[in-house]
């Protein structure tokens, strides 16, 4: 080990140092509330960067390794380390949470409360991506998930959904479209799929016959067929359900749709990716034949995900509902990458998780900023946003061309691995529902992009203008990011790839 | 030795620098005029560095890894120069070239901002060209694909306030998009049997018999979509008639020169997988016939202008498919790269009375020919070559694809073709002569455009000339196919009794034009509705995607998420009756305890037993 | 007479005063039904001690009575002011708290 | 020398000794310079008993001081000093001028479970159960002049006393099949198979099922803790509860030898029905106590979990999960004092906008809220996910799961008063007020969570340490 | 023998008979004098069981202290109200039903039970031996138990007073 520096704990819990300092010393200074987190968040961004370029991919496997009991008896450590696909992750997350410190530069209300919970969320987030012990990511994946409870119960927005059809008592009795509502059933339901985590770690744990949690033990450890079939399903079901596993992903519309614009940004751009994540590292890596079990599960929801999700996406009038139906539609492309247990396909699920999370991120950033000036979502009513604020609408283009797959966006590079997955996978029609979705995408995006940048102005609106100042930092990032990724996917795909072919080596495949 | 690769690199180079520098540096996009410089020095630059090429007969191939995998690159990107792609080079950067001098005149009135980006927008298309021209593989010639339909889609909707614009950006990309994704699927499987994208290794397994033959059909035939998408072809044409709403000189470079002609590019770069599956070649030639025929006659019947041309270009682009269909794959990329030049020609002609008149519809124009001498000098030229009467380009292009149409035995197709010229020569004189002939109807003073736009006209026509003249003392360039000695009268005499019909119609009038529709009917009717098939898709979109769509965001919103809330509404309702056990009374609560140890005994002999 | 016997007449005590617990709706009666169990366990200790020859269940009876005793007297003093606060002692009728 | 087995008992006895001839002393009106006495013996006490150490079994070994009873005695001094100091700021009149009576009261019942702790006799656990029962009785109703107070007395009593007959029938079974009192000689009796033995333990479990509050012995609960008061609620519904599970070890495990797992089926079935009933009868209440009840009655399932895994690890996450209960439901209890103090009303509307008008009070109730649901980085989420551990590590998947996904239920009413507090407007803007004693309460009872939450390793090891030798 | 077995089966009838008295008449004061009955008769049982000293505490704590004390508390509350004190029971078929499914519950195990059968004699110099144990091994129980009391008349007495 060269680095002594612990460069992981300082990536993760920098944050958490920002919220405390937030919390404590920035009362009523909304501007030092900001630098201190841009400060934090930034300091873990260039540590990313650093780890990202000091990655030895000629070693491989995990490195910046980190170690101490937390609780000895029960087998409890602190244990970091990453390898090509969390430091990418952690790469994103850094990429998205800065971008969203700067998208919600503008939020007034009780910043300095919203500041500390965005930043205590994204340890959280970092958390799990570094942990190397299954318990301490079930921690940080629990702290990842509650103050979006807060985040969009006080800075969320209420938006319009008639309680209508066989079920609209229903529908009236929970309270559908107000943000709290979103919040309640964002945060449930993923805690309700994290209780499906703890029982699968737990059935590890007592299986394994050990007394650690470490994922490097259970790696080594091969558990019974049977077992690893129930354990890979409850693991794909608790994971699966931050992912937006059809049909497990009604949360997700709802909480995007009113969450704040940072929170949505980091919750469609990074915690869905935790999802997918958790899947193909817990699931996959440690239980590899329940994988190959149930890939075709996992592949056939994958699919239902993707057309499902990009026709739901054209059906919606609210544009943050579109966007949120999008992520459904490429969590899909995510799962279904994962699924084809080939190299191209993992290497594309994984490089999709980190290009959606780009684009999607930017999305958020971009429908917030219109949100701000227009204070409407609704997608009719617009038009011609295109002559006030070119800015947005070419970043969002280039977001929409990247979510459509469009070459030399990163978008294409992960939908194009995928493809060649799913067709060198073991049930070839998955290329079609694939294929269907990204034209289905380029069809909703387009008619959103459209009918709001493009045609006569909308006599709804006046005075409305582009980003300003901060904003534009995220938004030209994001795109820059997309832009540079789609052209030159090497850098990340290079480093995923050292650890993607370790973890398919030891599947069982035929 | 390094030349090689740099010469071709720094034509693909300059138009993306000029790109990125309009992108990224706003203050310079904002000059607009100032824009437009940067991209015509750009675009310049890489016409001489083609020219260059072209005229050495470079051959070069680069490769350099993208997608790394495991055990060799997954993907890789670089350049192939062979005389295919460097004569395309050449036609693409000089017709760039030309348009974008001639845009800098023709879109003075624009403001500043957006010239700029209609400069940098030509800049990337550029790039986009010439590196799906000069791609050595699959995926390389996908994705440069796919940044044309890009460019065509922002071009198209330059006018992006235009609802018109707008509707049409937005239906060319998705129609491209939808023969694309057969072309992505295509190549996925041809990289799924062989494992890989590169043309040079495809075609030396295809020498050797080393591709496997199932699904090869089904392959090709995918792959094929994406040209029947990007080229117009029968029944995903309808498109390029729509994308005239973009100015005139992008109609010109990617509507009529280049862009679309990459599906029949295509066809030719990879001749040796599509001889593999003559099932496949069948078809490309039937349908490039049948649209040769079909937009003909739409064009008969079309008043505006641009549209003519478009439907036109869609009738070329046939021509150039049956050829490389039936195994002529040079006769019709002859054709293409003529077609290119007088295409061209014609197209900003058009844009120069458009400019001068303030209308598309042939009906309200008249007489330009004395107002705009220039113009329809270059106009006609353009005209008859497109007609296909010597010496000019066109007809010894035209004649190429026949004569191997008709070596190939295809009889019914040669008919067809023939019908085409006959048809092409009736519609395009139709134009002309309601353009530049007659009385003149438009109001205000109509006169030449302005040297910036001439020039490229009169270069383009000098142009057609010239080649025309070339062949015409040079002969054939093209011995695999050998025209019987009777074709050339014959598509003489097809060129010039379509301009008699013409000119009997519209110049004479010795022929009603509403008889002869009378005469016609069925078919005048069905080509005035475009055979229906615009409406057909409308439908489709409307009823199936979109009502489709609604049905699934209903379900999900409804039912998969009603099932969600009903859950939770049973769950709060099962609480708020569960409490009502607690009534408040003692010997309620008695009953709980006595209950409670029925249910320990009774739970414990059914479990321990 | 065997032990059974006499398991079996506390167990109908028993069973008696849980009846009367369950039915009784004057706070009082449902006291009289708990003395009645606690007499069936007192006959319960008592036997087992006869039959077992072990004192502890006579000084186990000896405490389950005072203790009774206590009880009873706690109880009707919580009975007695439920009567000052809500004039009557009707245990159905003291449903304030519910839900 | 080591100290007796009895120094804590005797220790409160003469304390209770203290404060009643004080009391008879005392001619004031006021009298709660008595709680103050009582709080600083206990608190005295608490101190000591941090001091002990395992002794041998005394009275032929019907009284042990193992770990595990000085483990909870621990627990039941600290517990009820907090009570006893969160009490003290109380204003109605029975409380200043009966503030012996009602400290007295108090004192005996805590003698009670330390004496129940101990106990490995049935006589001896019987009278001393009943020792801490009879005086929360009275207390409950302490409020005599209140309509629901009183009631509240009345249904506790019933249930109460209708529990420890049917509890004591059940003993008699057991002594009658042992032949003997002592515990020792009824895992002897159990371990032969002996009917009756079984059936005296099923049957008593009425009485320890009343104490714990499981379903569906639970129903004095909500009613108890609405009308009672406050302080004296938040130490009913931790600290008897405590000594109850306690009691349940010493019978049920200790009792019955190695035969344990016995119990199994019967503590998980109970455990879900008890979670399930808990958590889906919290979802409509608007009264916070209330709403509170039946939440700690959902805990008491998550603690059954634990007992289902019968094993030393399980009893060792009870202790814990009871410690973590004891901090997070007091103080929240606490929290609610204040609040309901300050705008008089029970109603969850009284929490609107708290996180504005005193955010230093909001969090704390944040906090005892998500130790409660079982949130990372407090008590409450170790507690429950030890338990879960232990009742995985028997192949409880189901059961695991069963609590797990329930305390995302448990989470929903736990996060509408979140939101109550964060979310909507405050009604006025003036920050309430608390007493200090109360204050010092709820500080205590973060304190425990947090630092609990944070290092939970201390405990957890004690109690594994301390549970270790019950199998 | 057959002293014992006729004087239990009297005793049992007449403390059966007084048991549901207890339960089923509609008079308080009637309830509360079977109760006597019953109790009275319970100490019958212990004398078969050769337990004179339980006999006797049996009458003297139980028979005559819990029911005088109830008799009071029913003439305090009937003062109180000022008319006589009826009781009427509610679902007296569930309440059957459940007390009948416990009893049927314990006899299903009694009937396991192994047969036992008593020493020759009972415990000889009994109230002696209670005596002993008392201040012997119990002397911790009985001090709480007096703790206990303290505890019970102090809670009985804070509710009794009016005063305050």
């Amino acid at each position: 080990m060269t680095y002594t520096l612990p460069i992981l704990s300082l990536i993760t819990w920098m944050p958490f140092i920002g919220a405390l300092l937030v919390m404590f010393t920035a009362r009523h200074r909304p501007l030092a509330v900001r630098l201190i987190s841009l400060a934090t968040t930034g300091v873990s961004t260039v540590l990313s960067v650093v780890a990202y370029v000091a990655y030895d991919s000629e070693a491989a496997g995990f490195q910046f390794y980190e170690k101490f009991a937390l609780v000895p008896p029960l087998g409890i450590n602190y244990e970091l380390g990453v390898d090509g696909m969390s430091l990418l992750m952690v790469l994103l997350t850094s990429i998205i949470i800065t971008a969203g410190v700067f998208a919600s530069w503008t939020v007034q209300v009780r910043s300095q409360e919203f500041y500390a919970l965005l930043l205590a969320l994204v340890t959280g987030v970092y958390g799990v991506f570094c942990s190397l012990d299954l318990f301490v990511l079930f921690l940080f994946y629990e702290l990842a998930v509650l103050p979006m409870y807060l985040l969009i119960g006080i800075w969320g927005s209420t938006g319009e959904v008639r309680p209508r059809g066989i079920f609209a008592w229903a529908f009236r009795e929970t309270g559908v479209g107000t943000k709290e509502y979103a919040a309640m059933k964002l945060t449930l339901y993923l805690l309700f799929g994290s209780a499906f985590i703890l029982v699968g770690i737990f059935a590890l744990w007592v299986e394994a016959g050990q007394s650690s949690f470490s994922f490097l033990a259970f790696e080594a450890t091969s558990f019974e067929p049977g077992v690893q079939r129930w354990v890979f399903f409850v693991f794909y079901v608790g994971f699966g359900i931050l992912a937006g596993i059809w049909p497990l992903h009604t949360w997700s519309p709802d909480g995007h749709a009113s969450a704040p614009t940072a929170v949505s940004m980091l919750h469609a751009g990074v915690l869905m990716k935790l999802g997918a994540y958790g899947v193909v590292r817990v699931g996959m890596g440690l239980l590899p034949e329940g994988a190959v079990d149930l890939a075709w599960l996992v592949g056939t929801i994958a699919c239902i995900n993707v057309v499902y999700g990009a026709l739901s996406a054209m059906a919606q009038t609210d544009l943050k509902y579109v966007i949120a139906y999008s992520s459904v539609s490429h969590m899909g492309l995510v799962m279904l990458g994962a699924a084809t247990l080939t190299e191209a396909g993992l290497n594309g699920s994984v490089f999709q998780m980190f290009a959606h999370g780009v684009m999607t991120g930017l999305f958020f950033a971009l429908v917030g900023l219109v949100y701000e000036k227009t204070h409407s979502r609704d997608i009719p009513k617009m038009g011609g946003f295109g002559r006030v604020m070119p800015g947005i609408a070419t970043a969002f283009t280039i977001g929409g061309l990247s979510s459509l797959g469009l070459p030399a966006t990163s978008g294409f590079v992960a939908e194009i691995l995928t493809f060649m997955g799913a067709w060198r996978s073991d049930h070839r029609w998955w290329l079609i529902p694939a294929v269907v979705g990204t034209f289905l995408t380029a069809i909703y995006v387009l008619r959103v992009v459209k009918q709001i940048f493009w045609g006569p102005p909308s006599p709804h609106f006046h005075h409305l203008e582009d980003a300003r100042g901060p904003e534009w930092v995220a938004v030209v990032a994001l795109t820059i990011i997309i832009v540079f990724f789609g052209m030159v996917p090497g850098i990340a795909i290079g480093l995923v790839d050292t650890a993607t072919v370790p973890l398919l080596a030891r599947l069982p495949l035929p | 030795m390094r030349i090689l690769v740099w010469l071709p690199l720094l034509v693909l180079g300059l138009p993306f620098a000029s790109f990125l520098l309009l992108a990224v540096v706003p203050p310079l996009r904002r000059t607009g005029r100032g824009a437009g410089v940067i991209s015509i020095l750009a675009i310049a630059g890489a016409f001489l560095g083609a020219l260059g090429v072209w005229t050495q007969g470079f051959r070069t191939e680069s490769r350099w890894e993208w997608i790394p995998a495991d055990g060799g690159p997954m993907a890789t990107v670089g350049i192939l120069v062979d005389p295919l792609s460097a004569a395309m080079l050449a036609l693409i950067t000089l017709v760039s070239l030309l348009v974008q001098v001639y845009s800098l005149d023709y879109l003075h009135d624009e403001p500043a901002r957006g010239l700029g980006r209609y400069y940098a927008y030509h800049s990337l298309f550029a790039f986009s060209m010439l590196g799906l021209v000069l791609s050595p593989t699959f995926l390389q010639m996908f994705i440069f694909w796919e940044l044309v339909g890009l460019c065509s889609y922002l071009l198209i909707g330059y006018w992006y306030d235009r609802p018109a614009a707008a509707r049409a950006a937005v239906k060319a990309f998705w129609v491209t998009k939808l023969g694309d994704v057969g072309f992505v699927v295509g190549i996925v499987m041809l990289w799924g049997t062989t494992g890989t994208f590169d043309f040079t290794t495809l075609f030396a397994m295809a020498r050797e018999n080393q591709i496997p033959a199932e699904g090869l059909t089904l392959t090709l035939f995918l792959i094929y979509l994406g040209a029947v998408g990007k080229s117009a072809q029968f029944p995903l044409h309808v498109w390029l008639p729509d994308a005239m709403e973009g100015p005139t000189p992008v109609s010109a470079l990617i509507h009529a020169a280049t862009m679309v002609t990459a599906g029949v590019f295509l066809v030719t770069r990879a001749q040796p997988l599509f001889l593999l599956a003559p099932d496949v070649m069948g078809i490309i030639a039937a349908v490039g016939a049948f649209t040769a025929l079909l937009a003909a006659s739409m064009a008969c019947v079309e008043t505006d202008i641009k549209r003519v041309l478009a439907y036109s270009t869609v009738s070329q682009l046939g021509y150039m498919m049956t050829a490389a269909g039936l195994a002529a794959a040079a006769a019709g990329f002859f054709h293409l790269l003529t077609h290119g030049v007088f295409k061209a020609l014609l197209f900003l002609g058009a844009g120069a009375v458009i400019h001068a008149v303030g209308t598309n519809d042939m009906f309200r124009m008249g007489g330009l020919g004395r107002a705009m001498p220039q113009t329809a000098i270059v106009f006609i030229v353009g005209t008859l070559a497109l007609a296909g009467v010597p010496p000019l380009a066109g007809f010894f292009s035209k004649e190429a694809i026949l004569a191997g149409v008709w070596q190939h035995g295809a009889t019914t197709l040669f008919v067809i073709l023939a019908l085409t010229a006959f048809l092409t020569a009736f519609y395009m004189f139709r134009a002309v002569f309601l353009v530049f002939f007659g009385r003149a109807h438009a109001a205000g003073h109509p006169h030449d455009a302005p040297w910036l736009m001439r020039g490229p006209l009169w270069i383009l026509a000098i142009l057609t000339v010239a080649i025309g003249l070339r062949y015409a003392i040079g002969g054939h360039g093209d011995d695999a196919h050998p025209a019987p000695g009777w074709l050339a009268p014959f598509s003489v005499v097809l060129a010039l009794s379509g301009i008699a019909l013409a000119w009997a119609m519209y110049q004479r009038g010795a022929i009603e034009p509403a008889a002869l529709s009378r005469a016609l009917r069925p078919i005048d009717f069905m080509a005035r509705r475009r055979y229906g098939l615009d409406a057909l898709y409308g439908g489709l979109y409307q009823a199936f995607i979109l009502g489709f769509s609604g049905l699934i965001g209903w379900i999900d919103r409804y039912f998969v998420d009603g099932i969600l809330n009903v859950l939770s509404a049973w769950t709060l309702r099962g609480g708020d009756g569960l409490r009502r056990i607690q009534t408040g009374r003692a010997q309620d609560y008695l009953y709980g305890v006595a209950f409670g140890v029925l249910l320990v005994v009774v739970w414990f002999h059914w479990w321990a037993q | 007479m065997g032990l059974h016997a006499y398991l079996t007449l506390s167990a109908l005590v028993f069973a008696i005063g849980l009846f009367g617990v369950l039915t009784r709706r004057n706070a009082i009666g449902i006291l009289l039904g708990i003395e009645l169990m606690l007499n069936a366990v007192n006959i319960n200790l008592v036997a087992f001690s006869r039959f077992t020859g072990d004192l502890g269940g006579l000084v186990f009876s000896l405490f389950t009575i005072s203790i009774t005793v206590a009880e009873v007297a706690l109880g009707l003093a919580i009975v007695i002011v439920i009567f000052r606060v809500r004039k009557t002692v009707e245990a159905d009728r003291l449903d304030l708290l519910r839900g | 020398m080591t100290a007796s087995p009895f120094v804590l008992e005797i220790g409160l006895a003469a304390l209770f000794l203290i404060v009643f001839f004080a009391n008879l002393a005392t001619t004031r009106a006021d009298r709660r310079h008595l709680g103050w006495l009582a709080f600083f013996g206990v608190a005295a006490l608490t101190v000591v008993s941090m001091t002990l150490a395992p002794t041998a079994p005394a009275l032929g070994g019907a009284f042990v001081l193992d770990g595990l009873a000085i483990f909870a005695k621990r627990l039941f001094l600290a517990a009820t000093a907090i009570g006893i100091l969160s009490g003290l700021a109380a204003p109605e009149t029975p409380f200043l001028r009966r503030s012996g009576e009602y400290h007295l009261l108090m004192l005996s019942s805590l003698l009670g479970m330390l004496v129940l702790a101990s106990a490995r006799d049935l006589i001896l656990l019987f009278v001393a159960f009943e020792l801490m029962s009879l005086p929360l009785y009275a207390l409950a109703g302490f409020l005599k002049r209140d309509e629901a107070s009183v009631e509240a007395a009345l249904k506790f009593f019933l249930v109460g006393s209708v529990s420890s007959a049917i509890m004591v029938y059940g003993l008699s079974f057991v002594y009658g099949a042992a032949r003997t009192t002592s515990l020792t000689g009824t895992a002897k009796a159990f371990a032969a198979g002996e009917p009756l033995v079984t059936l005296g333990l099923l049957i008593a479990f009425a009485g320890f099922g009343f104490k714990i509050a499981a379903f569906p012995f639970h129903m004095w609960v909500p009613d108890t803790y609405e009308a009672a008061s406050t302080p004296f609620v938040a130490w009913l519904s931790v600290a008897p509860k405590a000594a109850g599970f306690v009691a349940l070890f010493r019978v049920y495990f200790e009792g019955v030898g190695e035969r344990v797992v016995y119990w199994l089926p019967v503590m998980a079935a109970l455990a879900t029905i008890t979670i399930l009933a808990g958590n889906l009868m919290a979802l409509p209440q608007q009264n916070v106590k209330r709403l509170l009840a039946y939440s700690g009655i959902a805990h008491i399932g998550y603690l059954l979990v634990g007992l289902a895994a019968a094993s030393a690890a399980g009893t060792a996450m009870v202790l814990f999960y009871l410690v973590a209960y004891v901090f997070g439901n007091m103080g929240a209890f606490l929290v609610v004092e204040a609040v309901t103090r300050s705008e008089g009303s029970e109603h969850v509307s009284a929490f609107r906008g708290l996180a504005q008008r005193s955010p230093l009070l909001a969090l704390a109730m944040l906090l005892f809220l998500l130790s409660l649901g079982g949130i990372p980085f407090v008590a409450g989420f170790w507690a429950k996910l030890y338990v879960f551990w232990a009742a995985a590590q028997q192949g409880l998947y189901w059961l695991v799961l069963v609590g797990a996904v329930l305390t995302v239920v448990a989470l929903f009413y736990y996060l509408l008063i979140a939101k109550r507090m964060y979310i909507e407007p405050p009604d006025r803007p003036a920050p309430v007020l608390v007493a200090p004693t109360l204050a010092v309460s709820v500080v205590l009872c973060l304190i425990g969570i947090v630092a609990l939450g944070v290092w939970p390793k201390g405990v957890v090891m004690a109690a594994l340490r301390v549970a270790a030798p019950l199998f | 023998m057959i002293v014992e077995t006729v004087g239990f089966a009297v005793v049992a009838v007449v403390l059966l008979a007084s048991s549901l008295a207890v339960v089923l008449t509609k008079n308080l004061f009637h309830a509360v004098l079977y109760l006597a009955a019953a109790l009275v008769s319970t100490a019958g049982i212990f004398l078969l069981l050769a337990s004179p000293f339980l006999f006797a505490v049996q009458l003297l704590l139980y028979a005559g202290g819990v029911v005088t004390i109830v008799v009071f508390a029913i003439m305090l509350t009937e003062r109180l109200v000022g008319e006589r004190i009826a009781q009427t029971s509610r679902d007296i078929v569930n309440g059957a039903i459940v007390a009948a499914a416990v009893l049927v519950a314990v006899i299903g195990f009694l009937v396991q039970a192994p047969a036992m059968t008593p020493p020759a004699t009972a415990v000889a110099e009994q109230t002696v031996a209670i005596g002993k144990a008392l201040v012997g091994p119990f002397a911790v129980p009985l001090e709480l138990l007096g703790l206990l009391l303290v505890a019970a008349l102090l809670g009985a007495v804070y509710f009794a007073r009016a005063e305050d």
